[in-house]
């Protein structure tokens, strides 16, 4: 009851203080390209993107500019869509580990991140450097049951159009991070097991007087919230499996990084996987996972658990998985269309076309390339970086 | 050793992907086969079909589409029976938080990829019983598998298989401040002496007994007690000491449960009771000596010919390998316990049809027989030599090694 | 007195240097043995590196050392042939620094000058990877938190005999200051046997907790050293022994430090003592550039990026290690400063080129940043007349890549170590297919 | 210093001898004539139905052809196997405590602190071991000197075979040092002998040209490694994973140090380079081990003692009191002829060449003519799990009985019924 408050509180200050932000208002803006990297339909050699009040117009090859546009003039370089970084926790206070989850409770469905969200911080000024553009910020997996992610872009333009989806999900966690040898479940029988008990008693519906947690998941067992699942390695992911077909939920598997061993099971489930962040200091064997989970038709999506990993890396793991055989189309696209597709906001994000927002990010060489960098990055039509010293 | 290796891999994937409609049959030859059930026969011939023995015996003609098998002169047995073995589980086996937690299924938490598995299957095991940790009172459910497939669904072979409740001093083992904490957490509701977890085992049953009579048994711990109040799922106990045993066995038949001991050190002292209480026997690892055992020297009367005084007696005996993740495999514990004394044919069912009798899987592993799954075993020789060595291991009617 | 002469100066020969050859001679039958082999590489390309690219040429291997390089060769008679036409050769790769020797562990003793990091490394190990990623030869250091911690090795990853794959015993004298060295564990060195006139005594603690004691201490140990030389005592001290040659500039002195601060130290303290300087770690060397360039000492830039690498909680990184800037190596070659760049940890080793070429999205040129994986460690290492290029009468260490080095989509296809493929790319590594399907992927669209 | 070892030396065999006179069972037979259904002469090839004749002692003839003299005492063992007696290379039990918790202690023996009262050496007795080589553990760099015993006689003086033989050099860092320092530390130590050696010298030659008596003796701490350097000792060097195996080679090669490899189960890797090394080989009772395969993911099972057969190296067994089935030599050849390892070769190794290997296969290892008679009588085929050591004769005396095992009588039969109290409730 008093943790509610508290929480009622939070949701008060952060509203208000998404009031206060506001930001310049974008008008017509040309963009020529080198190289346009739609996404959904191929590349285009020297073409033009014009974006109006923060949406793109047209995309194309030979059109012309309108007067009064502000062009851009980029023809020596690549153009792509805003990256999407499908699970991070920037933004959040100093002591990252703190302010992911609240270990104390081991059922918080009900906490949101987005209250710990600061805009203004520099390890966000470091994601938007890097490409991302727009970021699902997720409480950790040190419970059970976690919290509920949200959507949001790192450039707060307006008010509003910011946060895409405050409640995205809830998180669930089943690997062994979410034991404690102090706290129920300490085993992992006892994880699956409290996990399966908290589902049932939603499903049941017993109406215990107010009970914030038990309302978010019943959404989830009614399978309009996804349920985002870490799950890790094999045994991890085929109890989320059990779980996911036990109560129909319609789930996401988070950090599957061992997926690629049962990975016709997750496709014929189509699971959609959130990989964790390519290490180089990882086995090989190890770095050719995910290209065989993507190759098998599962969809991906990548996620730099940022800022417990350096941020610049979102790109970079893509690139080493293209690198242990992940093929070059799928890798971009599960930098954005696919990450957008699986966070629900592909109506808006992941692509160069007509209608969407213009999140572009401007690189001086392919994006695949490791020697290639980011020059440029606009959200809805504002430039918010651009690369110093060139 | 390569091919073995690259051939379990492939025929694992086969596995996974082949559809139960799809018949194939397979026939193997062997010089003896050792039906565990019935006479041995000589120069006979096993008959598979998707993964089930279809026919066995002598002058079988063999249908011309199958793939044969010739193992020669060898000796072929069935695959054999762990009845505790290792949990293939990573992190902690136990649950800290509370003592009685019969829901708790192992099944949940298995890990297939685990290497113990893929191990075990090298030395001749076809199926286990795997159950969670020691230091639980009543510590869940623990579940037959076999050692195949890739998620614990395609593993398991039964499961509720038994309940499992440790009535040794293991279950006093989490009552300890943990390091670099504070006093003041769980560990300490934990019971301390043997009369401590006996009344608490005692106080759960009778619970339960309570909400059976009051017909209203919402709480699934209740339901899963009230179960095996029922006798539809046995208890597996494991108990060292005489004097422990004689505390299982008194409040198994307070209560009228069906009592399945383990370890059993000093089994050999009241076999006489056991005997005539008609419980079987699950002996765990073998001691030489009380000095290198557990932390709770419990049973350090060790006999070497615990299992034979015991069969003697007329007990079911099962050998297993004590949930020791080692080099243990239980072919070399039978051939040790024929050493010290046990009788040759006891000792061969005591891994095989005994085990699986216990674990009320007996309709479908144990022995070689029309109808059974084709789990088979191929020595060079006589099982109960050190010089024998596993030539195959069939799995399902599929080669694994 | 002649006698005593006499004496000692057999034993120092013998001492200092007896040991090695004898090992190394253990192993001579094995090296001879073997039956004399030619090989001849047909590259698409190849990358000398101490010469300029050659076009369709032709690299011919006698008995694992490279006989000769070029565009038209003669391919002897029963020459074995590879044939990697469509394919890219460059000179195996040099990490020039790897803790592959025990990296837990290290002695408990502070300043231990004389012990060999060669015989902690496991020439029974597993390093496939690191030959997947082209790396053949790597420097092995000794421990990693103590003052002066001992020897460094250079070792091939692969080869037919030890003795072959040790490459040099003694490269260079590890010390390490910052924060790494700080509070070593306490020394127990009871009599043997004690008795009633040598009593057990307590444990001693050793210096240094602080910067000013690190430098105080290796100050000392210099000193000690230089009087030594002076005045040889007849009484071998093993620990004296192994820096002499460093006193007398035979071999460099590889100094670890990260912050500015420690880099500066670092250059001081070897001019006072006139040694033979290497930076090892220079994660801040960007910020005393011109210094450094006074002191013209190599850099041996490691840890400089990992993508995915865990972020402590506050930024106790940064102060141990120094704030890392990814533009480091390219302001380094700019001000033309030798340096070469080092895998961030042993498991990236196989990633030496990824790291190289992330340095070359900083602005760093590609030959460079070649350059700075392949001949410069190889300089720094003082192992050019084996490795480090594609020469005549070197051994014949070469990677063969499927196309450009710093390209994504290229793979090693195979790595030959003294003339002999030691990794060859099997399956499940990324097939030819992929990189067709991305160039179609790649190509615009009319 | 010498001169007073020698003398207890004797002393303690004079002491060792009368003790053991009483203390032996039967009374020494001056003529046996053993009637064997099958004997297994590890020298030669096996022979059945033979006779094997003993006099004081020691084997006088083998064979099937050899006549009985009038006044020997027949042992009747048709029904029986006999073999001679397994010998251990080395071996840390029997001792209270087996490492000495400093880095350097070369001074120290086993002699000292072997007890004869632990069970182990009444289980050798039983397992059909006769001689074994008690050594310090593997966790001090200089561990000290070996002591040579047979497993019967009630002190270790009646035990004893061969006194000051091995010395252990382990090559597995102890405390807290690193692999690197250990070496190193072994370097320093050796530096510091020859100085003290030449330090010695010089003061010899000196009381030599000023014509003093020269009574020094040397450090006793130092003795034993002087006895090594000078070949008197071997060093049973013992190396934890194979990267240790180069570095064995290299001290033996520098040294040239009479040397036995005491190997753990890594060591395998290095099979090649010990083959070429020549080195007699002691395998640690561990003889099989399951890997992981890199490439592959699969475990592979590494049979450790057919690889050091392929490569060609000499080895032999040793016991692990603890562990299941490995604390029988007998299964351990059994488990190698299991993977295609020849009887013969393989019986070799728990015999003959671990006598080899501790230097009394003038006395034991195999049943030749004029060798000692020490013979096991075996139920059956010494590789079936079912045969016991039915007898153990050491130098013509029978010290073991099955039918007399009062503790193995104990471990193996049921206990007196008695009748339980009845539950009153």
């Amino acid at each position: 009851m008093k943790k509610g408050r508290f929480l009622s509180f939070l949701i008060i200050l952060s509203s208000i203080f998404c009031l206060s932000s506001s930001g310049g208002e974008p008008q017509v803006l040309a963009i020529r390209a080198g190289k346009i990297w739609t996404l959904t339909d191929g590349v285009i050699t020297n073409g033009v993107v014009i974006v109006n009040n923060g949406k793109i117009k047209t995309v194309g090859e030979n059109i012309d500019v309108p007067e009064g546009a502000k062009v851009l003039d980029m023809s020596d370089k690549n153009v792509m869509p805003g990256l999407i970084d499908a699970h991070c926790h920037i933004g959040l206070s100093l002591d990252i580990l703190a302010e992911m989850d609240e270990t104390v409770a081991a059922v918080a469905a009900d906490m949101q991140i987005l209250d710990a969200f600061n805009p203004q911080a520099d390890d966000v000024r470091k994601a938007l450097s890097s490409g991302v553009t727009t970021v699902m910020l997720a409480p950790g997996y040190r419970n059970p049951v976690g919290g509920q992610p949200a959507v949001v872009k790192l450039y707060t333009s307006k008010a509003d159009d910011w946060v895409l989806k405050r409640t995205a999900g809830v998180e669930f966690s089943l690997m062994n991070q979410a034991l404690m040898f102090d706290r129920e479940p300490t085993s992992r029988t006892g994880l699956v097991a409290l996990i399966k008990e908290e589902l049932d008693q939603a499903k049941a519906d017993k109406d215990g007087g107010f009970n914030p947690p038990r309302e978010v998941l019943k959404r989830v067992v009614d399978a309009n919230l996804p349920a985002y699942i870490w799950a890790h390695t094999v045994d991890e992911i085929a109890s989320a499996m059990a779980i996911v077909d036990e109560y129909k939920l319609n789930a996401v598997l988070v950090a599957a990084g061992q997926g690629d061993e049962i990975t016709d099971m997750i496709a014929k489930r189509n699971l959609p996987v959130i990989y964790p962040p390519l290490l180089l200091s990882s086995r090989d064997k190890d770095l050719k996972r995910a290209g065989r989970i993507a190759n098998s038709g599962v969809k991906l999506a990548f996620a730099s658990l940022g800022p417990k990993t350096e941020l610049y890396d979102l790109r970079t793991s893509a690139i080493l998985a293209a690198k242990y055989g992940l093929d070059k189309e799928t890798a971009l696209k599960s930098l954005t269309i696919n990450a957008a597709e699986i966070l629900g906001v592909a109506d808006r994000l992941g692509s160069i076309s007509e209608g969407k927002d213009a999140d572009l990010v401007i690189l001086n060489g392919d994006p695949l390339q490791l020697t290639s960098s980011v020059e440029v990055v606009i959200i809805n039509g504002n430039i918010v970086y651009q690369r110093q010293g060139e | 050793m390569r091919i073995y290796v690259i051939l379990l891999t492939f025929l694992l994937l086969v596995s996974a992907f082949v559809a139960p409609g799809r018949a194939e049959v397979t026939a193997v030859k062997a010089g003896r086969i050792l039906t565990i059930s019935g006479e041995p026969i000589t120069d006979g011939v096993i008959l598979i079909e998707d993964g089930k023995i279809v026919e066995i015996g002598t002058g079988i003609e063999i249908p011309e589409d199958a793939v044969v098998i010739d193992a020669g002169k060898s000796v072929v047995m069935p695959g054999l029976v762990d009845a505790s073995a290792a949990a293939p589980v990573r992190g902690d086996l136990n649950e800290q938080s509370s003592e009685i937690t019969p829901t708790f299924r192992i099944s949940d938490a298995l890990d297939p990829q685990s290497k113990a598995l893929k191990r075990v299957v090298q030395t001749g095991v076809t199926t286990l019983f795997v159950s969670p940790g020691r230091q639980n009172v009543i510590g869940g459910l623990g579940v037959v598998v076999k050692p195949a497939g890739k998620i614990p669904q395609q593993m398991i072979v039964k499961d509720e298989a038994a309940l499992r409740i440790v009535m040794d001093l293991d279950s006093t083992q989490g009552n300890r401040i943990p390091r670099r904490e504070p006093a003041i957490n769980f560990y300490y509701r934990r019971p301390g002496i043997r009369m401590a977890i006996i009344w608490m085992l005692r106080k759960s049953f009778f619970d339960a007994q309570q909400q059976a009579d009051s017909e209203q048994t919402e709480d699934p711990n209740m339901a899963i007690l009230s179960a095996t109040l029922k006798d539809e799922i046995p208890i597996h106990v494991n108990a060292r000491r005489a004097i422990v045993i004689r505390a299982a066995l008194k409040v198994a038949d307070e209560y009228g449960l069906k009592l399945i001991l383990q370890e059993c050190t000093e089994g050999y002292k009241v076999a006489g009771q056991l005997a005539e209480g008609k419980i079987p026997v699950v002996l765990g690892p073998f001691y030489y000596y009380p000095g290198n055992m557990g932390q709770y020297r419990e049973g350090r009367k060790v006999n070497w010919n615990n299992a034979g005084i015991l069969a003697e007696a007329g007990v079911k005996v099962a050998l297993s390998s004590g949930g020791q993740s080692g080099a243990i495999d239980i072919l070399t514990a039978a051939t040790f316990a024929v050493r010290h004394g046990m009788d040759r044919d006891e000792s061969l069912k005591a891994i095989t049809i005994t085990p699986a009798e216990i674990l009320g899987v007996a309709d479908r592993v144990g022995s070689l027989e029309k109808g059974k799954d084709a789990d088979i075993v191929v020595l060079s020789g006589d099982p109960l030599n050190v010089t024998t060595c596993i030539e195959k291991v069939i799995l399902n009617g599929k080669t694994v090694y | 007195m002649n006698i005593r002469y006499r004496h000692f100066s057999i034993r120092r020969k013998f001492y200092t240097a007896a040991i090695p050859f004898l090992a190394a001679a253990m192993f001579v039958p094995t090296v001879t043995a073997e039956e004399t082999s030619v090989i001849a590489v047909k590259a698409g390309t190849i990358y000398p590196v101490s010469s300029a690219p050659i076009q369709d040429g032709i690299v011919l291997i006698r008995d694992g050392k490279i006989e000769a390089v070029g565009k038209d060769i003669v391919i002897p008679e029963g020459a074995e042939v590879i044939d990697a036409k469509d394919k890219v050769v460059i000179p195996g790769l040099i990490d020039a620094f790897t803790t592959l020797a025990e990296p837990t562990m290290d002695d408990e003793d502070s300043v231990t000058p004389d012990i060999r990091a060669v015989d902690a490394f496991n020439f029974y190990g597993e390093y496939r990877r690191m030959l997947a990623g082209g790396v053949t030869t790597v420097y092995v250091s000794p421990g990693q938190r103590r003052l002066v911690s001992g020897l460094g090795s250079v070792v091939k990853l692969a080869g037919d005999s030890v003795a072959k794959r040790r490459l040099k015993d003694r490269s260079a004298l590890r010390i390490t200051i910052g924060e790494l060295p700080k509070n070593p564990p306490a020394l127990w060195n009871p009599p043997v046997p004690p008795d009633p006139c040598h009593p057990m005594v307590p444990q001693e603690k050793q210096l240094p907790t602080t910067r000013m004691g690190e430098l105080a201490v290796l100050r000392n140990v210099f000193g000690q050293a230089q009087q030594y030389l002076n005045e040889r005592p007849r009484k071998i001290d093993w620990k004296m022994e192994s820096l002499l040659p460093v006193l007398t500039r035979k071999l460099p002195v590889r100094i670890n430090c990260h912050n500015a601060q420690d880099i500066r130290s670092a250059i001081l303290f070897s001019e006072v003592f006139n040694l033979r300087l290497i930076i090892e770690g220079g994660t801040e060397a960007y910020n005393i550039i011109n210094q450094i360039k006074w002191s013209d000492a190599p850099v041996v830039v490691t840890g400089a990026f990992e993508p995915g690498r865990q972020y402590s909680k506050d930024d106790t990184r940064d102060i141990m290690l120094g704030r890392v800037n990814p533009a480091n190596a390219k302001l380094l070659a700019e001000a033309g400063i030798k340096f070469a760049l080092s895998a961030p940890s042993d498991q990236a080793i196989g990633d030496l080129q990824f790291v190289a070429g992330y340095a070359v999205s900083q602005g760093l040129s590609p030959e460079e940043a070649l350059k700075a994986i392949t001949i410069t460690p190889a300089e720094i290492l003082g192992i050019t007349e084996r490795a480090g290029s594609i020469e005549k009468g070197k051994d014949a260490d070469l990677v063969i890549l499927t196309s450009e080095p710093f390209d994504v989509q290229a793979v090693v296809d195979k790595t030959l170590i003294d003339g002999k493929v030691v990794y060859t790319r099997s399956e499940g590594e990324p097939e030819k297919e992929h990189a067709e399907k991305s160039r179609q992927f790649v190509q615009a669209k009319s | 210093m010498k001169s007073r070892f020698h003398i207890t030396f004797v002393l303690m065999f004079l002491i060792a001898f009368d003790i053991s006179t009483i203390t032996y069972a039967s009374p020494v037979r001056k003529k046996l004539a053993v009637e064997a259904g099958r004997i297994i002469t590890i020298a030669g090839k096996e022979i059945k139905n033979g006779v094997i004749l003993i006099e004081d002692g020691t084997i006088k003839a083998v064979g099937t052809d050899v006549g009985i003299p009038w006044d020997a005492f027949v042992i009747e063992a048709k029904d029986k196997v006999v073999m001679p007696g397994f010998v251990i290379a080395h071996t840390s039990d029997g001792l209270d405590r087996a490492n000495e918790n400093m880095p350097e202690v070369p001074f120290i023996s086993t002699f000292d602190s072997i007890d004869p009262i632990s069970t182990f050496f009444k289980d050798s007795l039983r397992d059909g071991v006769v001689a074994m080589l008690v050594l310090p553990g593997n966790n001090t760099l200089l561990g000290g000197t070996g002591t040579i015993v047979k497993p019967y006689g009630r002190t270790v003086e009646a035990m004893l075979i061969k006194r000051y033989t091995g010395l252990k050099i382990s090559l597995r860092p102890s405390r807290n040092t690193s692999r690197m320092g250990h070496m190193q530390r072994f370097r320093r130590y050796v530096s510091d002998l020859k100085d003290y050696l030449e330090e010695y010298e010089q003061r010899k030659a000196d009381a030599k040209e000023e014509k003093k008596p020269f009574d020094e003796e040397i450090d006793v701490t130092k003795q034993s490694m002087v006895d090594l350097m000078n070949k008197k000792l071997t060093a049973f060097i013992y190396c934890d994973r194979a990267a240790d195996v180069p570095k064995a080679i290299e001290i033996q090669k520098t040294h040239e140090l009479n040397t036995v490899l005491v190997l753990g189960p890594d060591c395998y890797k290095a099979a090649g380079l010990i083959a070429k090394s020549k080195l007699p080989v002691i395998l640690d009772s561990e003889l099989i081990i399951w890997e992981t395969n890199e490439q592959t993911n699969e475990e592979e099972m590494k049979v450790i003692p057919m690889i050091f057969h392929k490569a060609g190296v000499k080895f032999a067994f040793q016991t692990d009191t603890s562990q299941y089935g490995r604390r029988y030599l007998w299964y351990q050849v059994a488990t190698v002829v299991k993977y295609g390892m020849k009887r013969e070769e393989a019986l070799k190794s728990i015999t003959l060449y671990p006598a080899q290997f501790i230097g009394v296969d003038n006395r034991l290892g195999s049943i030749e003519t004029g060798k000692e008679a020490t013979l096991i009588f075996l139920t059956g085929d010494p590789l079936d799990a079912q045969s016991w050591v039915d007898q153990v004769m050491i130098a013509g005396e029978i010290v073991y009985e099955r039918a007399k095992d009062e503790r193995l009588k104990k471990l193996l039969e049921p206990p007196l019924v008695i009748q339980e109290p009845k539950d009153t409730d």
